[in-house]
């Protein structure tokens, strides 16, 4: 047994922390929220030329490093802490995900180099309500991360992965403002759209769970990330911050809210190493995993991010501070595929406590 | 015992009801419904002077200025009756509820004839000035500084959450007059024209992306001396007398709210509802509907004359806890919609973390429960009767 | 509105508060916990001459003193600080709604007078289970407080109320032990006991459903001064206890435990005079009520008690101490007539918010 | 990172579990399955002596004093493969994990000689005597007694919450030689005899209605300097040691065992969970499933050679807060039967409220998380340095 990273995938996190800090800070991203793209390309190639951060988890044969969810968390963690990455979720995660689980070799071939080398963009989503008939599709995913960025989207529909051009006739694709200003969204509208099915002789349930336990892995990476982070700069705050004469975190409730929030954090930091652990190995319990990171995870990143707005007093309350964004970051993640009293059903049932139904 | 009117509550309430319904101007008075905070400053005032010409303006004050010295009972029905018709005290909080309790309490003669009129009719429109970004829980360690020039008062320095400071005439503030004695000894009561060189008011935006609150900066800003409540170095004393208006003035709300405005959104859907969520839900009633009857118990303590005590810190956190739980639950029932700006929810949900900051942290509100309520000890405090300058600041 | 008792109320628990600290407190409510019977019937009669206790709620026309639910609600919750009264909860309330509900007035002017004067001890239970045919009842009362001390017998069965002479040939009652050493429980078996239907001609499923409304809020004013006392208690402790050179009750994760404790306390004392109020008015919110108060009372007794033992440190968790008799109390009251869950589950269909099913 | 067992720890793990499966008496060795007390402590010495003989009495000791000095990996697997097969140090703790390590860091090398290897066969049988009813949380303000008499020091007062005390031989004992030195200093540590007349052992009775712990009454007891363990006056940091020896051998834990008995509960009653409770029991798990990582994360460091630090405290609270809402649970699926005397979860919902207190309570934790974690102030400490005898006590 042996739950640490290796000095690699130490030295790989460094060199990240560093990259981002430099490059996509959080106040980077504050400012790429005001636009509609979201993020950088200038800095989006600097990912792919300087770190080859885009083909992380895609095989060699198709451009990538090869490496697995091991790697690939800690991408996310990283970049979750400062809430960046852009399109480096939807495109090299979610796409790459969807595509390895559900196209055949052949259109691996054809579509990872691209995702890989970040010189196309892939937006991916849930689609279960979209009818689709004889190569057309019609009708409206409400939300899709990084929809109006992409080159490329895929969508898992119930008879299986599709891919469609996102400039083809009857495909509208518009920005929306969300509540979360650090990630970006789009609706979008099918009718009678051509589109591409993907994957055909592979089992397209298989290929879809696993997809779905695979975002919600990643996500909850970003969502240690994002709350490690808030819990950090909240304790450096109290350490700080002078009342009474004497620092707000000598008092034993402010020392006692940072002990709790403490402890939510590394628990859900150890289900999520566990999580990709799992995740890299292909293990068996990927669906356990997806339900209990998704529960703590969550609980992680928004306890984090009301304790850091809490103990910042006022000022954490003020637009000005970035406490805010993570908040925001914290409510839309956890909603993203499934909710975490629907993942706790979900881990009831495949723990035997609950009747499924 | 008994939760329904009196035949004499009954018969106020009628009357007030039916001034109400006679006197409300057309699209009514709602805080939210007003536009912009110029704009909600000029319709609140045109109301006001609706009232006052009714003897509507001040129904709390003494019939010596111009109020009807209601009792906390009927108080509670002419609360409970302008939230029928949607109408509060909005921008003229300040005026009404903190600065003119206090002035009729510690003002002078003089300052209660020239300024308590204007103030009932929405002439004069107040900001409190009390809080810095140095004295946040630790209020009485103020650091903007005022200093004695002939008949004046120069003031320097920076406050922050003062509430519609924007719209504002003046503003009751504290200054700290000598740094030599102990923090709560320095303080002095001004009231400041806020309408002068030397004041800048600087919006801050909310993480809500609103506006409510604002800086207040002064440098070399003058207040007569004649502005001056009570005695120098006797302001925190008066200060307790603000805070303690403040406070219950908050006394009156409708926590049901919260829990109503959620079973809106389920009807509306008509999305059912999950076994744990409407556990939740109903946890969610029970907490709000016992918040509401231990409200009433101590309506009816203060209406017997006992003096309200701590239980406001209480109600206070279990209010802001509710508001929190309704804003999870409201995001929960609206599941991926909630990523849509301007939701059902989405105001309660990032207005929500601040209801355990403003009007005093969760942490001093549970201090004053132990302490005044349960004879708790104080907290050590190494600086106690120390110079406020000799107490280390951030 | 007023929320407040009368000046008579005020005294009555005054005097009370006076009786239950003398005759029976908490010290003798632990000698009693070892006799079979749980009660003195010396002091049992006392009650009755004395205060008239049993009688409180029984009309003058019986023998009673014709209050309602708001003098009962002062009794039960002053005999709660002490986890005192004996059978009075089964007899005097319980037994006392049961009639009031389900019997005729002919039945009540037979029954009533010898519990309101003490006399005769009764004892109900609900019993859905029963296969009640032909005038006799055969089956299974599982646990039914203080049947073993009962003169007379009372079950709601599916069919209505019926009486039962515990002496009676087919009725074994068993005196049984319980995690609560502080009431008294019985097991009843019925093997063709001849049974007497009360309430011929009344509705039995609302006479029902009003009575367990009742018995709910009468349990829950037992759980507000049974949660009273331990606060008292714990505050009082914390006071003393002197750690580090200062009362423990100085540190602020133990004043913010108290003032935790002492709002839940409070939250549940203001449902549970109003419940009382409703019950006394016949209010048609009385399920409404019940379910709030239940909900509330039972989370406010939970933790006073556990708050007890944790402030009075490894002390509170001694034999010794009277805070685990509470905290035992705390458990069983909690599952009488529905747990919490159930009640907010009631709730949440009554307001609505929940289909029924 | 991996976690299955490498060749080594596979090849460790089957050497344990043959030597155990070749080894362990008819009818185990299951301290709960043991009868009375002196019953547990006659088995568990038989089976002390069977592992002393195969080399297995003290595995973490070094081999110098009879040990194979573990790496704490394959302790874990010792411990896991020992859980496996309900086989626990029980009354021979204090020995083995406390007294022992102490010993071996701090004794001399005559009571090294004398004491260890007793110990190691189970000949000893060991009491901690540190607590006093006066001294909880504040353990160093402990006020019992010695006082030199020629070779010996006589000891005065009383202890509390000793485990095993009334069957043990022998108790490592903190007295107080110096009061006029601040309360850090004036503590020696000692090794005493427990049969001999000056002492008492008196069982407590827990409010679970059974029998763990003991009173320790000294009346002019003896304690030969040769059992003086380092210098006068330098106790509290030994007692430092056994505690940190202490802490880390409640490491190992099976936490998930919470949620399994719960689930065979639920299969034995055969009575579907309803959704709320299900949501708990999910949330349950995943709070035991994440606790047992983060252990497993911490093990990983402590391995490599790194000094484990304060998260042993966030584990502490946390599986009190796992016991404290499986018993919840477990006494809500019970329905009416939780009445029951002896049902399924009496022990544990009787015995929960003691897991935030014993070996340090709630408060104490998060304090030693946030100061030694979190590198947040300590309390500020009005007697600080002040001679024992000054400090106020209850």
């Amino acid at each position: 047994m042996n739950f640490a990273f290796s000095e690699e995938q130490d030295e790989f996190r460094e060199l990240l922390r560093r990259f981002v800090e430099e490059r996509w800070p959080v106040a980077e991203t504050r400012r790429l929220a005001e636009t509609d793209a979201g993020f950088d390309r200038a800095v989006w190639k600097q990912m792919a030329d300087e770190l080859g951060l885009q083909g992380l988890a895609v095989s060699e044969a198709h451009g990538g490093q090869g490496f697995g969810m091991l790697e690939l968390g800690i991408a996310l963690e990283e970049l979750g802490r400062q809430l960046a990455g852009g399109p480096f979720l939807a495109s090299a995660v979610l796409s790459n995900f969807a595509l390895s689980n559900g196209a055949t070799p052949e259109e691996h071939a054809e579509f990872l180099p691209g995702i890989a080398a970040g010189t196309s963009i892939s937006a991916w989503a849930d689609a279960p309500g979209l009818a689709v008939d004889n190569g057309r599709a019609s009708g409206r995913v409400a939300w899709c991360i990084d929809a109006h960025n992409a080159d490329l989207l895929l969508l898992t529909t119930r008879g299986g992965l599709i891919a469609l051009d996102p400039g083809a006739d009857g495909v509208s694709i518009v920005a929306a403002k969300a509540t979360d200003l650090t990630r970006k969204y789009a609706h979008i509208e099918l009718a009678g759209a051509p589109v591409r099915k993907l994957g055909v002789g592979l089992d397209p349930d298989a290929a879809a769970v696993k997809t779905r336990h695979q975002a919600v892995i990643a996500v909850a990476a970003e969502q240690v990330g994002a709350a490690a982070h808030c819990f950090d700069q909240a304790v450096a705050y109290v350490k700080e911050r002078l009342q009474f004469g004497r620092p707000v975190g000598g008092f034993q409730a402010v020392k006692h809210r940072a002990a709790d929030a403490y402890a939510v954090v590394e628990l859900a930091r150890s289900a999520a190493y566990w999580s990709w652990w799992v995740a890299a190995n292909d293990g068996a319990e990927l669906g356990e995993a997806a339900h209990v990171v998704k529960s703590i995870a969550s609980e992680a990143a928004r306890t984090a991010a009301y304790e850091n707005i809490h103990l910042h007093g006022g000022y954490g309350f003020t637009w000005e501070h970035d406490a805010h964004l993570y908040y925001r970051r914290a409510a839309a993640n956890e909603v993203f595929q499934g909710d975490p009293v629907a993942h706790r059903a979900a881990l009831a049932v495949e723990l035997g406590v609950l009747v499924a139904g | 015992m008994d939760f329904e009117d009196t035949p004499d509550e009954a018969a106020f309430r009628a009357e007030v009801a039916g001034f109400l319904d006679r006197n409300l101007p057309e699209g009514g008075v709602r805080y939210h419904d007003m536009g912009t905070m110029e704009e909600k400053a000029r319709r609140q005032r045109e109301w006001q002077l609706i009232l006052h010409e009714h003897g509507w303006s001040v129904p709390t004050w003494s019939a010596e200025w111009g109020g009807r010295a209601l009792t906390p009972a009927k108080n509670v029905i002419w609360r409970q009756e302008c939230d029928r018709v949607g109408v509060g005290e909005g921008v003229l909080n300040g005026g009404l509820s903190m600065l003119g309790p206090t002035l009729i309490a510690h003002g002078s003669q003089e300052q209660k004839e020239r300024l308590l009129e204007p103030t009932a009719r929405g002439e004069i429109l107040w900001a409190q000035l009390f809080s810095e970004p140095g004295s946040g829980s630790d209020l009485a360690s103020l650091a903007t500084r005022a200093v004695r020039d002939g008949d004046d008062w120069i003031v320097n320095g920076q406050k922050v959450w003062s509430s519609f400071a924007n719209v504002a005439d003046m503003g009751f503030l504290l200054v700290r007059t000598d740094a030599r004695k102990p923090k709560h000894q320095g303080i002095t009561y001004l009231l400041i024209d806020l309408h002068q060189p030397g004041v800048e008011v600087r919006p801050l935006i909310e993480m809500t992306g609103g506006n409510h609150f604002n800086e207040v900066f002064f440098s070399d800003a003058r207040v007569p001396v004649a502005n001056q409540v009570g005695a120098e170095g006797a302001g925190w004393g008066i200060a307790r007398t603000t805070l303690m208006y403040e406070r219950s003035s908050i006394g009156s709300f409708s926590v049901l709210g919260h829990f109503e405005r959620l079973r809106d959104l389920i009807r509306e859907r008509g999305v059912p509802v999950d076994a744990v969520t409407a556990d939740e839900l109903a946890r969610l009633y029970v907490r709000a509907r016992s918040l509401d009857l231990l409200n009433k118990r101590v309506l009816t303590k203060v209406s017997q004359g006992q003096v309200p005590g701590a239980e406001g810190s209480v109600m206070k956190n279990e209010i802001s806890d509710v508001m929190l739980a309704a804003a999870d639950i409201g995001i929960r029932l609206l599941g991926e919609d909630a990523l849509a700006p301007g939701h059902a929810y989405e105001h309660d949900f990032l207005f929500a973390p601040s209801m355990h900051l403003g009007g005093g942290t969760e942490e001093i509100m549970k201090n004053l429960v132990a302490e005044q309520v349960l004879g708790l000890p104080r907290e050590p405090d190494a600086f106690k009767g120390k110079p406020f300058d000799e107490v280390p600041r951030s």
